[in-house]
């Protein structure tokens, strides 16, 4: 293959494979066809990592127009290394597909939800890949509309109330990107992400770019359901089928993440933003209130999904943590638990619809006896509670460590309190799920036919839950990029 | 002062008058026609402004298919009233801080009409001398929009097919199909049939001079679409949806709206495969420009179709639910 | 252009303008909703068309009066269709026109 | 002389829309209210692009003065992410209102506290 083709294939391999499934409407084909073009999109993601590694970024200009003038993609480490995990995480998530939506996905939907899937990940790379300030708006949108169909695709009721919401506040938040890049052009006269960083420094007295880097911000922390502004996130991880939950969890706060340290470290420039418009000690401080209180929240649930969604708003706080540090440690701390991250929530969502699929229900209660009945279901569970709270050996603690001692470097004692505090809280909400697991009798006699999951659900799982103990070991993928990202970063900035 | 800002800003509050009106009202129809009329307004605001693609893409989605769309569903829900209590402390703080800073951010912008601004100075004039020679295109828009920031467009189709599907998801299984009067009938009406068997024809025939004029005026395949979709419509309304569905079935649509999709990517992919970028039209011929000319068009032409069938498909949506009701 | 042309140019759009206006002073001052609908209805016939002449005069013989002529046609099929169709809709729904028997309604 | 007084119109609308997106307690005029917040930002882009005395920007003989072009077909695509949102967001509406027979915000979550 061609490397002309390497950086648009993650993009338009399943933009262009969407529409088959609104004209083939058979769920079979639908499924297995989404998972060879997430394969595709995974290998080009992967030849574009290992690119980047031996020849440096890597630029590609749409049309042939040279940037600033036509569209460019710009794929540096970053990047490329996001890339791999959303696509990476995406497809295999996408393996639990065809089981999942067998439960939670009405017949008449089925097809097409796997059009909404390809969408929604083709909208999520795009956003990575993009140098173009308003293209990354087009593909924001195209990722957040197949986003809330996705959500809403399900038979619980409660998933409609929670889609349109999250539409609204979504909405709002893109159309305050909407904004920001608009006052970002009146000041500068450019889209392009490259261009935009080079003509900053004389333009950073106007108003109107100030006003615009806020507004793009905060539009971005919308988007990253950074507390105060999570609110849509818990009850739209929550009432979506399962596997959508999984995939979101995994995917598209990373990606809002992705595309503030994109926005702050390479366009903006960290020292101007961070400290001329007190963004660091703002964001900070709503950092330390989201890993507070999204722990805090968590142990309060008793619906297994909310509980973990409430997980993933703390979650955003210590990588949001990590990144405010604004130095190599932190970046590299931030970077890390992004990535693990990932492959929590990806493994823990994919465990509860194992859970669900026997007619199990996702209150902690349901969950009673299941370690003697579903042993490998329940092993997942245990490794990834156990990565969430940050166990030595897993891959959630290689994160939280690099934290601690990006914090202890800079002297930030606070903030290490803050992480304990979180982490003990984390204990308690992983610990509720456990006891419910292995110490509980089963409420009553009536689930019967509760049995392992099939292997099209468990398999994938495993795969997750593999992937955290292997990364909690060999971090040379995890941290040992992110740490060279970081040092990237750390000179631009 | 000039005429024209002194005509901006007289537009602009007689929409925030209506505004006014919209956020009082809890009569909801009466506020999908106050949000039609600021979107006709702004469409007016745009011309003035030179914007005259936008004003009639705004003119066309937001005061047309928007309002229509929104009438259909209100008749679909059966709701009238927003009688809920309206919180007022929260909203009014986030108000008052986003239009202080906005507020705060746009008073140094360079003065209206000013070609001195920034906006002007950098990408935007090589836009206006190179564009016309590099795309053999005259409507710069066009150009732009098709060949320099084509990424987008197809972005934006994407979006639209999304917008269409996502429709279709929502509302499969949930459709009433066989006879019903009301979608079968349409209007029995002899005026109206007369005049709307006159008038459909000279409506599509529009559609697609602004299809293929798009590149010399005002005008392209997302408007051309509407416009088309419109007088579909229109011809329902009138005869009823079945005398529709027999020249357009459902299925022949959804293959319709992929096909568009197909061939603005499809054109992308054999710039690829010539051994340019993607959406490099200037290697589809010998002469640059002419493959730039017929790039355009053909994604153009992939535009109107996914716009017109995707606006088909989600009138006919609405149309077919039940209405009222609770499961 | 002769100055003839002009100065009938400008009346005919001074007159639509001042039928557009009276028309919109009728729809807001008129009783009922049949006799508002016969104002707004003004607007768009008359009044549109003095508009649409005038700026036809202004434009000669070109592309732009034919087409303004084009809009002048659709604006004379489409208008009065539109208010037979209101006219209907508020007729089957049982509205009764006002006749001055019971005073003013709205 | 112009000024800035068209953005200072154009934010007061804006946020006139965004008050409506939040204070309605009903979702159908939340959405309605959305759409004038949006319709506010394209005009914020169009004014950015306006040159006083020039013509549009289609390329003709004789003319050397134009608008920016720009601002124009980034708001094309915003129009239609607009309205693709609105079909989207009314078929929610559908579905929502026929599974819980209201679209006032406080009724749906109390519906929800007792199922």
């Amino acid at each position: 293959m061609s490397a002309a083709w390497l950086p648009v294939l993650p993009v338009v391999a399943p933009l262009l494979a969407a529409p088959l499934w609104l004209v083939v409407r058979r769920p079979q084909v639908a499924w297995w066809g989404s998972m060879a073009v997430g394969a595709v999109a995974f290998a080009a993601a992967a030849a574009l990592l290992v690119t980047v590694l031996r020849n440096g970024p890597v630029d590609y200009a749409f049309g042939g127009w040279p940037p600033p003038i036509g569209i460019a993609y710009r794929i540096d480490l970053l990047g490329a290394f996001v890339l791999v995990l959303v696509s990476g995480v995406s497809w295999v998530v996408s393996w639990a597909g065809g089981r999942g939506v067998e439960r939670e996905v009405d017949e008449p939907r089925r097809a097409l939800f796997f059009s909404a899937y390809l969408l929604c990940l083709a909208g999520l790379s795009g956003m990575v890949l993009t140098g173009d300030l308003f293209n990354l708006f087009v593909f924001l949108e195209i990722s957040s509309l197949s986003t809330y169909v996705l959500v809403a695709a399900g038979r619980d009721r409660r998933a409609l109330p929670a889609s349109f919401r999250y539409l609204i506040m979504g909405t709002v938040g893109a159309t305050f990107v909407l904004i920001g890049i608009g006052l970002l052009y009146a000041g500068t006269g450019t889209l392009n992400m490259a261009d935009l960083a080079a003509r900053l420094p004389e333009a950073f007295d106007r108003r109107a770019v100030h006003t615009g880097i806020v507004f793009l911000i905060v539009g971005i922390a919308i988007k990253a359901a950074l507390f105060p502004l999570h609110h849509w996130l818990p009850d739209a991880y929550a009432r979506a089928p399962g596997v959508v939950s999984a995939f979101l969890a995994a995917t598209a706060t990373k990606v809002a993440i992705y595309v503030f340290i994109r926005v702050v470290f390479f366009v903006f420039g960290a020292q101007a933003t961070l400290e001329a418009l007190a963004v660091q000690h703002t964001l900070t401080a709503l950092a330390a209130a989201a890993v507070v209180f999204g722990s805090w929240a968590a142990l309060r649930q008793d619906d297994t999904k909310r509980l973990l969604a409430y997980s993933s708003v703390a979650q955003i706080g210590y990588i949001v943590l990590g990144l405010m540090l604004a130095d190599v440690a932190g970046l590299q701390a931030g970077l890390t638990h992004l990535f693990n991250h990932a492959l929590m929530k990806g493994a823990l969502f994919l465990a509860l619809v194992a859970v669900v699929y026997h007619g199990g229900g996702q209150r902690l209660s349901d969950l009673a006896g299941l370690g003697a009945r579903m042993p490998l279901t329940a092993a997942v569970i245990v490794i990834g509670g156990l990565s969430l709270i940050g166990v030595p050996l897993t891959a959630g603690f290689v994160g939280k460590w690099l934290l601690v001692e990006a914090a202890a470097a800079k002297g930030a004692w606070w903030l290490i309190a803050v992480v304990v505090v979180g982490s003990v809280f984390a204990l308690g909400y992983v610990g509720r799920m456990l006891e419910a697991l292995y110490f509980r009798a089963p409420a009553a006699q009536g689930g019967a036919g509760i049995a392992e999951a099939p292997l099209g659900l468990l398999v994938p799982a495993l795969v997750l839950a593999a992937a955290n103990l292997y990364f909690g070991i060999d971090t040379r993928l995890s941290a040992g990029l992110a740490g060279r990202v970081a040092a990237a970063l750390g000179g631009a900035g | 002062m000039s005429v024209e800002y002194g005509l901006t800003l007289t537009l602009l509050a007689f929409m925030l008058l209506a505004a006014w009106a919209l956020a009082r009202s809890d009569d909801l129809l009466a506020a999908v026609m106050l949000a039609g009329i600021i979107s006709l307004a702004s469409a007016a605001v745009f011309t003035v402004m030179d914007a005259v693609d936008v004003a009639f893409t705004e003119a066309a989605v937001g005061a047309g298919v928007a309002t229509l769309l929104s009438v259909r569903a209100l008749g679909v829900l059966g709701e009238r009233r927003a009688a809920g209590r309206a919180r007022v402390g929260l909203p009014f703080l986030v108000v008052l801080v986003c239009g202080g800073l906005l507020l705060y951010g746009t008073a140094d912008l360079p003065a209206y009409g000013d070609p001195a601004a920034p906006a002007m100075q950098h990408v935007a004039p090589h836009y206006l001398a190179r564009g016309g020679v590099e795309t053999g295109v005259p409507n710069i828009v066009t150009a732009v929009l098709a060949s320099y920031r084509g990424f987008d467009t197809f972005g934006e189709l994407v979006v639209i097919f999304t917008a269409g599907l996502g429709v279709l998801t929502l509302l499969a299984g949930s459709g009433v199909s066989g006879a019903r009067s009301e979608v079968d009938a349409g209007d029995r009406d002899i005026i109206v049939r007369q005049v709307v068997k006159w008038l459909v024809p000279f409506v599509l025939l529009f559609a697609l001079y602004v299809q293929f004029h798009g590149d010399y005026g005002p005008g392209g395949g997302f408007q051309a679409g509407v416009i088309f979709a419109a007088g579909m419509v229109l011809y329902a309304l009138t005869f009823g949806l079945p005398r529709l569905e027999r020249v357009l079935p459902p299925s022949r649509l959804r293959l319709l709206a992929a096909t568009g999709v197909w061939l603005y990517g499809g054109v992308g992919v054999a710039c690829l495969l010539r051994g340019g970028a993607f959406l490099d039209y200037a290697v589809l011929a010998e002469d640059a420009v002419d493959g730039q000319h017929l790039g355009i068009l053909l994604v153009e032409l992939g535009v109107g179709l996914t716009v017109f069938s995707v606006m088909v498909l989600i009138y006919r949506a609405f149309t077919r639910q039940r209405h009222g009701g609770v499961e | 252009m002769s100055a003839v042309v002009d100065g009938l140019a400008w009346a005919a759009i001074g007159l639509g303008v001042f039928v557009c206006f009276s028309g919109a002073f009728g729809l807001l001052r008129f009783p009922d909703f049949y006799s508002r609908l016969h104002a707004a209805g003004v607007t768009d016939t008359l009044g549109a068309g003095l508009v649409l002449l005038g700026l036809m005069l202004q434009a000669g013989w070109s592309l732009a009066a034919a087409k303004l002529a084009l809009i002048l046609l659709f604006a004379w099929v489409s208008g009065p269709t539109a208010s037979h169709v209101l006219a209907r809709a508020a007729r089957h729904d049982g509205l009764e026109p006002w006749t001055g028997a019971e005073g003013r309604r709205r | 002389m112009n000024g800035v007084a068209h953005a200072w119109l154009i934010v007061a609308l804006m946020m006139s829309g965004l008050y409506i997106v939040m204070a309605s307690a009903h979702l159908f005029k939340k959405l309605i209210g959305l759409s004038v917040f949006q319709v506010s930002v394209f005009m914020l882009y169009i004014s950015l692009g306006v040159v006083e005395g020039a013509a549009p920007p289609i390329v003709e003989p004789g003319v050397d003065a134009y608008s920016n072009p720009l601002p124009h077909v980034l708001i094309l695509t915003a129009i239609v992410v607009g309205i693709a949102t609105m079909a989207l967001a009314l078929a929610l509406l559908v579905r929502i209102r026929r599974a819980y027979g209201t679209l006032d915000e406080a009724a749906l979550a109390a519906k929800d506290e007792d199922a």
